[in-house]
């Protein structure tokens, strides 16, 4: 098991480089979320346009090199995508960090392979999932909300 | 001289690899190792004595409440308690404090009364507080922790007024190592009229300590962080205020008389341990203090200023490293790397086998008063030798390489 | 069928002599004795992975983390939990009742409330409630036993009423042996908005428990008293009931965000656990469910039955010897002698190295009940054999004799 | 060790015939003693003459063989004696029950030498010493009284 494998050049990249790092005023989705066992500390922001999908994202929050890269490249990738794609997304990410899933899928050139290394360190798979939770329980509040505001 | 080598050959553990790598255990604040003679007192004591203390009218059970009340004396004798009857054993550091805030706090405190803590406290030294201090309406009141990471004594003066009722501190900061002047402060709170406890988890393990000398009303620590087992700790308590305080939890053997609808309860130090204690844990913990008796106190605490003066010189030569903390500290040194981040250390030194701890070491309040979410922290115990010094800080130079492949 | 013999040689305090004979252990309620399995586990984990659990970024913290959890999840599977986030470790028995106590009843008890227990607790489920009735203003409320030794289930609903807000009792009892209809009585209390506490101290060492088909809204158990060491005991609770009580101490590992002045706290089960747990008696708890397990809990409680109905028969003929507790019983039977103080038979049988209680077994509303000061008591495990129903038998025939010298 | 030595016959017709056994009305003194590891529960009453001297004694409660018997032969050694002899008994008493004394002080037929067979029952010697702790307690607390009364 090599370092490299963890700190590759991709996550030290957006650890030191983080896209859409920052807050965001009035958005659809607010959601913090903690890592227990570290102290990590993260907020997601999402607007949410009128056809369902994800026009804006950012996150702030501190946390280390794996779980500050892994929710740099999480907000690039969810982009664009409807609350369904980006849940279904997140589901398939989370079975691949806990080794239920085959990174091969993601084919060989996709930037988020660089979490592969994370299955190896049971420790820190926590700290690769925690935007992704963090993600995912914002959607599932906003369409509570959203089913609440209906009735 | 102490000499860490030997000790060594009496922890099997130590001799295990992690990674492929020999085992650099650098987390013994956290918890400690134990030593073959502990463990094998556990062992001996359940496969010859076991039988629950107290009560019983035979061979098995005499043996055993022998064994147990023997060890409330060892514990005595040890942190130089006037008497057996004020040592009370509870699980941990943790419950010992929660004891006090629980049957002192909640029988003493009123509505506006003061307790002064630190900002340097651990959780176990906070919260019980923060719990008792809004169900009866107290203030807590907190020292500041100043740029060298110490106290600064004369502050206390300001904080104590008539409204005191206890100050609670830590005697050695399991963060910064820092020594905290308790007999000192112990005497300013009683002038004032207040009672002092005294966090001695980091203090009792590593260098003499004198429970009377100090003065201190309570003091509480742990037997795990001590070469002892899990699930002992120690509550030592002035017999005459622990006399006049209500029961903590209720149950077997802490009660006199039971009827119904009342009861009166049994004299101290069992007033305050109901249900079946940890015996076992006990007996180790006896085991763990003769231990640490024949190495002598005096010389643990030499051996740890030496390898803690090493340290804190070879970290200190690392570039972009800030170690946190005064010069006289206990056996800990926390740290911050530029551009790493303290879980990242831990795992990359994990991978040449040095076990570090890395988070906000239950201490969050001192973490915003040092401006970082977390630390790196490497901690030393008996079994730690100087050439370890020298592997943690190769690991360190390897995290910077890491982190600087990419801009 | 189970084979005493056989687990013997797994129990080496059971080839030890007492005053020159062979050890006739029968004081299993009180605490059993412990298989080389367990002792051996509690040794592995100290000598090869000993860390302190949670928040550790090392490989030897997360070992000792995983032992830690697959424990609880070990413990849930075996009472029927639903999950394990209803599994808190507690010291013991008694701590797990003080816990629900504490921070269930103070959050829900109000002047005027209504408790209702039982005239066969012991006294760790009935002190507790008194502390917190006294506190909070409320009454407590008992279920008599009969004469055979039994409970009326019927008095339940005549109790009950719109003030009830716990029924707590005995699964089995300490002392009778009774095993009370607990499945029917939460029913009862649950029809009548009531939360039910199950005191499953005698129940889960010796016969298969299903906590889910009990619907017991809180269930307490003692490690020590089912082959584990001391300092490790169970709180089940529902888990939706657990999430919405307050912490009942604090520390270390309970919390998430720290301010000076105020916090929050973590998740259950860890909301419960403050400070450094009883690790490694965790890991010990966990081998002797394990060997448990490869017994069978369903022929545990046919040995047990089969040796206390040899048992009862036996000292039923034993002239003037009175037996109290119903037929259908666990594997304890406490007794009198006419003319013999409990303590001298106790005595007298230790002689003969057969081991014994007498007392109040921390029931003494019980034994105001049963119109005795005392009773003797043998209780029964897996390691007992026919042959030492013998022995004890003999041995009460001895105390008649030294009793009969004088008239 | 033989059981004999424990149960003799003097212990064994004390705790089955004891003597000045039953409540006493108006007493100088009554003080109440437990023996917490077994439930042993004891009152002594005595009644103090105008010389300071013990004129009546009497014990009631519950307890072993040892236990009662030991209060059954204490009423009848300390009926006649001034407080400060009692007291001095006392102490002598516990010296030997708990072995820091010698039984054979007390001459051969002393019954009391009855007792001498605890010693080799540790767990029995605080049933041996209830009467007499409690008795010394009891004297205690008179002394304090009187002299609280005279001040
Ligand atoms: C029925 C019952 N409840 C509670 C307890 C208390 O158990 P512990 O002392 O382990 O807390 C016991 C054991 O003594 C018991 O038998
Ligand atoms: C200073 C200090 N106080 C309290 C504690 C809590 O100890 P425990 O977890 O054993 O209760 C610790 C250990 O983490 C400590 O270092």
């Amino acid at each position: 098991m090599s370092l490299d494998e963890l700190y590759g050049e991709i996550i030290l990249d957006h650890y030191k480089n983080p896209r859409n790092a920052g807050e965001m005023e009035d958005p659809s989705i607010k959601s913090q979320g903690f890592n227990q066992s570290c102290g990590d500390d993260i907020t997601i922001f999402v607007r949410v346009d009128e056809n369902g999908r994800i026009s804006g994202i950012r996150f702030s929050g501190h946390g280390c090199a794996i779980s500050q890269s892994s929710a740099s490249m999480m907000t690039e990738r969810m982009r664009g995508k409807t609350l369904e794609e980006a849940e279904e997304f997140i589901s398939r990410m989370r079975k691949m960090l806990t080794g239920g899933g085959d990174f091969s899928e993601l084919g060989e050139y996709d930037e988020l392979s660089a979490l592969r290394g994370v299955t190896k360190f049971p420790m820190r798979v926590k700290c690769a999932s925690l935007a992704w939770t963090t993600l995912e329980t914002g959607i599932e509040e906003f369409r509570g909300e959203g089913r609440a505001n209906r009735t | 001289m102490l000499d860490p080598h030997r000790i060594r050959t009496d922890f099997p553990i130590l001799s295990r690899e992690v990674n492929g790598k020999p085992l650099v255990y650098l987390d013994s604040t956290a918890t400690t190792q134990k030593p073959t003679a502990v463990l094998e007192a556990m062992r001996k004591y359940y496969e010859r004595s076991n039988a629950n203390v107290h009560r019983g009218a035979y061979t098995l059970a005499q043996e055993a409440t022998e064994a147990y009340e023997e060890t409330r004396s060892k514990v005595a004798r040890f942190i130089h308690a006037p008497s057996d009857s004020g040592v009370i054993f509870t699980r941990n550091t943790t419950e010992a404090i929660n004891l006090v805030a629980q049957a002192w706090g909640r029988a003493n405190l009123h509505a506006g009364d003061e307790i002064i803590l630190t900002e340097m406290e651990h959780h176990s030294n906070l919260i019980p507080w923060q719990m008792v201090a809004r169900e009866r309406g107290a203030v807590l009141k907190f020292l500041h922790v100043m740029d060298d990471g110490t106290l600064d004594v004369g502050e206390v003066d300001t904080l104590l007024s008539d409204r005191t009722k206890l100050v609670g501190l830590v005697h050695v900061s399991n963060v910064l190592g820092t020594i905290n002047p308790v007999k000192e402060i112990a005497k300013r709170a009683h002038a004032a009229g207040a009672r002092i406890l005294v966090d001695g988890a980091q203090s009792v393990p590593h260098m003499p300590v004198d429970v009377k000398d100090i003065d201190c009303d309570f003091f509480a620590f742990s037997g795990h962080k001590m070469l002892g087992p899990t699930g002992i700790g120690v509550l030592y308590g002035k017999p005459k205020i622990l006399d006049a305080m209500p029961p903590f939890l209720g149950g077997g053997e802490m009660i006199r008389e039971v009827q119904l609808d009342w009861s009166t309860y049994n004299d101290i130090p069992w007033k305050f341990e109901a249900g079946t204690p940890n015996i076992g844990g006990a007996i180790g913990l006896g085991a763990a203090i003769d231990y640490l008796d024949a190495v002598g106190m005096g010389e643990v605490r030499a051996h740890e200023e030496r390898i803690t003066a090493k340290a804190l010189a070879a970290l200190r030569d690392i570039e972009g490293l800030e170690v946190f903390g005064p010069e006289v500290r206990g056996g800990v040194v926390s740290f911050a790397m530029r551009g790493a981040h303290p879980h990242d250390i831990a795992t990359i030194l994990d991978q040449d086998g040095v076990e570090i701890r890395a988070g906000h070491h239950c201490a969050q309040p001192l973490m915003r008063r040092l401006n970082v979410v977390a630390t790196a922290r490497a901690s030393f115990y008996i079994y730690n030798t100087e050439s370890e010094i020298e592997v943690l800080v190769e690991s360190l130079k390897k995290v910077k390489e890491v982190f600087a492949r990419v801009s």
